[in-house]
């Protein structure tokens, strides 16, 4: 990659990544979620 | 709109003020006074001497009560007074701040008193004012003064004589007693102070003996328009004072020789200049233009070479050559360089110094007579008089030496050659250095042709412009305009400075016609 | 007035104030210089005469359409004038404590743009030579870039229905390219724009300060204005005076926007977590509720059975009582409801 | 009679709306036929207008309820607003979707509105987030109204597997909502040159998010308030009952967001060194705007929910809510470019103010659709029981 000279350029790259890692984590979040609650007994309504 | 408005805060000394200072008119009660048949002495005592006090109603200031009470008894009194006889009268107990009043609606239009050369001479030579003593011819001694420490008593001291502010400061210093000294210190007056004491009270002498004297009221001198009405002399005598030079020969002080065939003696520390006293006198409105702190020399107490710190240690050559100080000497010409008539040539270009115009006032090569020898003051001066009198006089180029017209060609596609007035403009600059004596002094023959021809060796025929200004933004000489810009800078540049409005900036087509398509 | 301390964002979220602190921080540390050896122009105030010449040039270099008025027409002057969808550049009058000055106004080209921080389809680029240019094939037409603009320079084509553009100087680009110099320092005819490397213009104008020291304000206008811009001015009077304003600060913009971005991925990473806490401990607070009730009810029932059969019976029947009249009330509560919304249940 | 009234009332919102909706229609088509010059007062100054100021930055806080309600349901448990959501996210969902309808008038080439998600991201712009974050919110929004159509429709199946996400959608709904509530705060963090120091605060986002809450809040008690008035024969006995619990819990929920907005507003004047402008013609509006309409309903929120007094919250709400337009109409408007010559401020065109009406009457048109229609104010029956522990049915299987 070249080098960067502008602040501006270095937000852009970085910001990229940024939004491509907060779809991640959310994603992640629910997996965690699912994950952590997997083996408590299952809620019975009524 | 007054000039004369007396702030009285005289309680001041005591701690903080009770009340707002009191905003007082003194020609308004100076008026008021003479009404009523009362002269000065109605507010201000005498002493011993017969000498009017400017306190008020004292001689010398007692307690914070009993001051507070002279002023509040002795202002009532007179106030009711007039208001007895029916007429508008100050107020009076229990109106304080009609007096004590924060934010005066007067305004103040008092305008500080200037003793240029016209006044002075004119005091100098007035037949009124006698000499001080019968031994002096001149009566300078009825003004200036010295101070004797022992007698505590003024004297006249011939040839000593300075500007008052020299030692009347704007404010007086504060006593320093040491814990233990009984001795009271004498300190010089502030000048307002001093001034009014000396001015006034001449001025109210020679007025009750109905001779010609100058103003005793405020507005008669604090004021624009009594002031634009004092009499200005045409030709102004010189100074009479003892041992003025004609000539002076400015030079560092004398410093032990570093060179191996000079082992004797000392030897002045730069070449010396020959300074033009006489000329100089004449240009400037008061001694203390260029003498601003003493009348010494510049160098002896102040402007040493290594600085000092009664001359706020600025040193002897910051003293002579500082660009932005009228004192020093460069300063001062630099303004009259900014004059219309010379910034065409000299505010266009940058300013270099070069060793050229060093010469112009160092004297190259050092006079035989100065060197290896310490000079007296009379051999100084001879010196001086001698090398200013060897000044060569400018010979203004001859008119044939002039280019009448010159074709700047190449211009933009748009517009047709431009022709240029070369020997028009010349003269025109020529005249407006005619019988002035520092352009005398400081230009030479092709002085007038490095205005514009300004990098080059002075002479006749210098190289053209576009051999150095060629293309624009040259990396390599990033300040060097194109020729088209050089141009158009030097002249619009000059122009503007000269203050010669045409042809405009802009009216692109009064130098150069516009091509037809 | 300290107004851009960008890091005061950290309150977004009390929670997270060290979290951003830090982040912040980490972006400070990294310094960027710009492009080496980018041009830009310097603006020297006092040279300029406002002869339009440059105006003239950016016209027929750009392809604008022609003016009402024509160049040469300096009564123009006369109104203050900006830059518009047809002019990239025009050059005002002013009236200053020096006398009569001018002053070229044209897109600054900021080191960092705020053009280009603001645009959400990256229409802006900041190029090598120094120049922002402008790609109108992605522009949605939000004008946040004239929004962010602190020298109020994009213009925009609004009466243009279908294809409407932010117009702006583009400090000739294609010319610089090409190795030529932009339209309006050709023009010029006292070398009141010097087009050359930045940074070597600003050794330039500090030259000029030093030689001349009466003649300039020591102030080199755009040096870091706005974190610094391409165009650099020399003025004879402070800025105000010739309408360049002094209060823009040297933050760029990028510095003044980091902060509420930097924030933002910390309430992705944050807001769950909190989030979901609170969903937790909320619903364990009903489950234990919900036990405790169950459990009081059985200890009821359990001590009742110890205790003697009348009473026995007694809390049986209040216990039996309790249920049915909650079956009652949802039995009662649905049949209502069925009963107000005849039609919707009809079309279900 | 009752009814004669309502049908009276009926035939003169339709005639009104039909006026509105006509004139909208004609000033759209000038909007695409003459371009933004033809109908707007914009200007190269003044890049963003009414346009902005009303139908975005207010439409977007107003239409914070959505998210504010739900959270409060299902986050943090608070089960006796539940009847309050589904109108807050009709509301929100028509708001947003209609916020960007607006946008179709405001920007240049609409058709493109997808190029900053999908062709040229530029993701440096506060802009970009905001879009982003309202994309996704809309969708969210979309999907958490679908129960009601697909109990309208009778799409059971459909219908559980949405209610599954509740929790997951609410939580997402909050996330998106601060990020883009805030950012749009912050778009104005890239100007500080233009807006008015009193106005301008790097807690810009901080400032435009806390006040969307209480804004949010405000609009669910005001629309409540006209829904009772013009659509009480819809609600069923839940809803009804519910209604006053919810007025008093959002009065008394709001007051304390907005105490604590105007302490933090103080602390933006005192951190920034702005509290002299306060002496100045702009000094005068911005407390007008901090006092009259921040302190001044908080403290009468406060009061209503002391004394049970819902005529005086239900007033109240009204009073927020114009403050909060108040406020995004100074920071997008009156106190934008403050340093121009007053000749050269913006002021909205007639046509402008047409559009931004027309877009109003739309949302309350399509609301009444939908609402006459689908079970918003009152539980489809076949569905009761399924929605008394929603969130259970979220991550917790």
């Amino acid at each position: 990659m070249d080098a960067i000279y502008t602040l501006h350029d270095f937000m852009l790259n970085s910001k990229n990544w940024i939004y491509i890692l907060m779809g991640l984590g959310l994603i992640m979040y629910v997996c965690w979620w699912l994950f952590l609650t997997s083996r408590d007994e299952p809620k019975r309504i009524t | 709109m007054r000039a004369d408005i007396v702030k009285i805060d005289a309680m001041k000394v005591y701690g903080k003020l009770e009340l707002a200072p009191v905003t007082f008119l003194h020609d308004k009660h100076t008026d008021a006074v003479a009404k009523a048949g009362k002269d000065c002495k109605a507010c201000h005592k005498e002493d011993e001497s017969k000498r009017l006090s400017l306190t008020f109603m004292r001689l010398k200031d007692g307690s914070r009560e009993e001051v507070k009470e002279i002023y509040h008894a002795n202002c009532f009194k007179c106030h009711k007074e007039v208001k007895a006889k029916g007429e508008k009268a100050g107020p009076v107990d229990g109106e304080c701040r009609l007096c004590h009043d924060a934010k005066p609606k007067t305004v103040s239009v008092w305008k500080p008193v200037v003793l240029d050369r016209s006044l002075h001479a004119r005091h100098a030579g007035s037949k009124e004012i006698k000499p001080a003593d019968v031994q002096y011819k001149d009566n300078c001694g009825r003004c200036h003064h010295e101070f004797d420490e022992k007698t505590k008593k003024t004297f006249y001291a011939e040839g000593k004589e300075g500007n008052c502010g020299y030692c009347h400061l704007t404010q007086a210093k504060t006593p320093v007693v040491k814990p233990g000294e009984t001795v009271e210190k004498t300190i010089p007056r502030a000048i307002d102070a001093a001034s009014h004491a000396a001015c006034v009270s001449c001025h109210l002498a020679l007025t009750l003996e109905k001779k010609d004297a100058g103003p005793v009221k405020c507005a008669g001198c604090h004021t624009a328009d009594s002031q634009a009405k004092i009499k200005v002399l045409k030709e102004i005598p010189r100074m009479k004072r003892k041992g003025l030079p004609d000539a002076a020969l400015l030079a560092a002080p004398y410093l032990a020789p570093m060179k191996e065939p000079i082992k004797e003696g000392k030897v002045l520390a730069v070449n010396p200049v020959a300074f033009n006293h006489k000329v100089h006198e004449t240009v400037s409105d008061t001694c203390i233009a260029c003498h601003h702190g003493a009348m010494e020399s510049c160098s002896k107490r102040c402007h040493t070479l290594s600085g000092a710190k009664e001359g706020q240690f600025v040193l002897l050559d910051q003293a002579m050559h500082q660009q932005k100080s009228m004192r020093s000497c460069v300063g001062c010409h630099a303004v009259k360089q900014a004059d219309p008539k010379c910034a065409g040539c000299h505010k266009v270009m940058p300013q270099r110094s070069s060793e050229a115009s060093c010469a112009k006032c160092h004297a190259k090569p050092m006079p035989e007579e100065a060197k290896g020898q310490e000079l007296t003051l009379e051999q100084k001066q001879a010196i001086a008089t001698k090398m200013i009198e060897a000044r060569e006089p400018m010979v203004p180029l001859t008119v044939e030496d002039i280019p009448e017209k010159v074709v700047v060609k190449g211009v933009a596609d748009q517009y047709e050659n431009a022709e240029f007035p070369h020997r028009k403009i010349v003269m025109k600059l020529t005249e407006g250095m005619k019988d002035n004596k520092l352009v005398a002094v400081f230009h030479d023959q092709y002085s007038i042709c490095v205005g514009c021809h300004h990098m080059s060796p002075a002479s006749k025929t210098p190289p053209r412009c576009a051999s150095c200004h060629g293309k624009p933004f040259n990396p390599e000489t990033p300040n060097r305009p194109g020729v088209k810009a050089a141009f158009h800078q030097q002249c619009m540049g000059c122009h503007q400075k000269m203050k010669n409005p045409k042809p405009a900036d802009t009216a692109c087509v009064e130098c150069h016609k516009e091509k037809k398509k | 007035m300290q107004r851009r301390k960008f890091l005061g964002l950290l309150g977004a979220a009390g929670l997270m104030t060290t979290a951003v602190a830090g982040q912040a921080q980490a972006a400070g540390s990294k310094h960027f210089e710009g492009y080496p050896d980018s041009f830009g122009v310097l603006h020297d105030t006092t040279r300029c005469i406002g002869c339009r010449k440059c105006e003239a040039a950016c016209n027929t270099v750009n392809k604008l359409p022609k003016p009402d008025k024509p160049f040469d027409d300096l009564k123009v002057l006369e109104t203050e004038r900006r830059t518009t969808d047809t002019a990239y550049t025009v050059v005002n009058k002013y009236e200053t404590s020096k006398g009569l000055k001018f002053r070229k106004i044209q897109c600054n080209h900021c080191l960092e743009p705020a053009c280009a921080s603001a645009c959400f389809v990256k229409a802006f680029t900041k190029n090598p030579t120094g120049s922002v240019t402008y790609d109108e094939s992605v522009c949605v037409g939000c004008r946040y870039c004239m929004v962010a603009c602190s020298f109020n320079i994009p213009a925009y084509t609004y009466n243009d229905p279908i294809t409407p553009k932010i117009m702006k100087c583009t400090m000739c680009q294609p010319l610089i390219a090409e190795g030529k110099l932009p339209g309006c320092v050709e023009a010029c005819p006292k070398e009141a724009l010097t087009f050359g490397k930045r940074v070597d213009l600003i050794k330039v104008a500090r030259e000029r300060i030093r030689q001349y020291p009466d003649r300039y304000v020591d102030q080199i206008y755009g040096e870091r204005e706005m974190g610094g811009t391409a165009w650099i001015y020399l003025n004879g009077v402070p800025s105000p005076e010739v309408g360049m304003r002094d209060d823009l600060g040297v933050a760029s913009a990028p510095e003044l926007t980091g902060g509420a971005l930097a924030t933002v991925p910390m309430i992705v990473g944050l807001w769950p977590v909190l989030l979901t806490g609170i969903y937790a401990v909320s619903k364990r607070k009903d489950k234990i509720a919900k036990e405790e009730k169950r459990q009081a009810v059985t200890a009821a029932l359990t001590k009742a059975a110890a205790d003697a059969e009348v009473k026995l019976s007694a809390a049986l029947t209040k216990a039996e009582v309790e249920n049915k009249k909650q079956i009652e009330v949802a039995v009662k509560k649905a049949v209502e409801e069925s009963a107000k919304q005849p039609k919707t249940e009809g079309e279900a | 009679m009752s009814q004669d009234t309502a049908a009276g009332k009926g035939n003169l919102f339709n005639i009104i709306s039909g006026i509105i909706i006509l004139a909208g229609l004609v000033v759209t088509f000038l909007r695409f036929t003459q371009g933004l010059g033809g109908v707007t007062n914009l200007d190269n100054n003044n890049p963003w207008g009414v346009w902005i100021g009303f139908d975005l930055l207010c439409g977007v806080a107003l239409a914070a309820g959505g998210y504010t309600t739900s959270a409060a349901c299902y986050i943090f448990g608070l089960k006796r607003f539940h009847s309050a959501v589904r109108p807050a996210i009709l509301t929100a969902f028509l708001g947003y979707a209609f916020v960007v309808f607006a946008l179709h008038y405001d920007v240049g080439r609409p058709w493109r509105l997808p190029y900053p998600i999908f062709v040229s991201p530029g993701t440096t712009s506060l802009l970009f987030e905001v879009g982003l974050c309202v994309f996704l919110y809309v969708s969210v929004l979309f999907i958490e109204f679908t129960p009601a159509a697909f109990e309208w429709l009778g799409f059971k199946k459909i219908r559980k597997v949405v209610v599954k996400l509740t929790l997951a959608l609410t939580i997402m709904g909050v996330i998106l909502s601060t990020m883009h509530q805030s950012s749009l705060g912050a778009l104005f963090t890239i100007a500080p040159s233009k807006l008015h120091p009193l106005w301008y605060s790097t807690y810009l986002p901080v400032y435009f998010f806390i006040s969307s809450i209480f804004a949010g809040m405000s609009m669910v008690i005001f629309e409540g308030t006209l829904s009772h008035h013009y659509m009480h024969g819809l609600m069923d006995k839940t809803h009804l009952d519910e209604a006053d619990g919810v007025v008093l819990g959002f009065a008394r929920g709001a007051s304390m967001v907005m105490m604590g907005y105007v302490f933090i507003k103080i602390i933006g004047l005192v951190s920034d060194g702005t509290w002299q402008y306060l002496s100045s013609g702009y000094g005068l509006l911005f407390l007008t705007e901090l006092l009259c309409f921040v302190a001044l309903p908080a403290m009468l929120y406060g009061i209503g929910s002391r004394e049970k007094n819902l005529k005086l919250i239900r007033w109240t709400s009204l009073l927020t809510v114009l403050g909060i337009v108040f406020n995004r109409f100074n920071i997008s408007m009156v106190a934008f470019n403050y340093q121009l010559p007053s000749s050269q401020r913006y002021f909205p065109s007639l046509m402008e103010i047409v559009i931004s009406i027309f877009v109003v009457t739309l949302i309350v048109t399509v609301f009444r659709f939908i609402t006459t229609r689908m079970p918003i104010f009152y539980e489809h029956p076949e569905y009761a029981e399924h929605e008394e522990e929603p969130a259970a049915h979220g991550h917790g299987h």
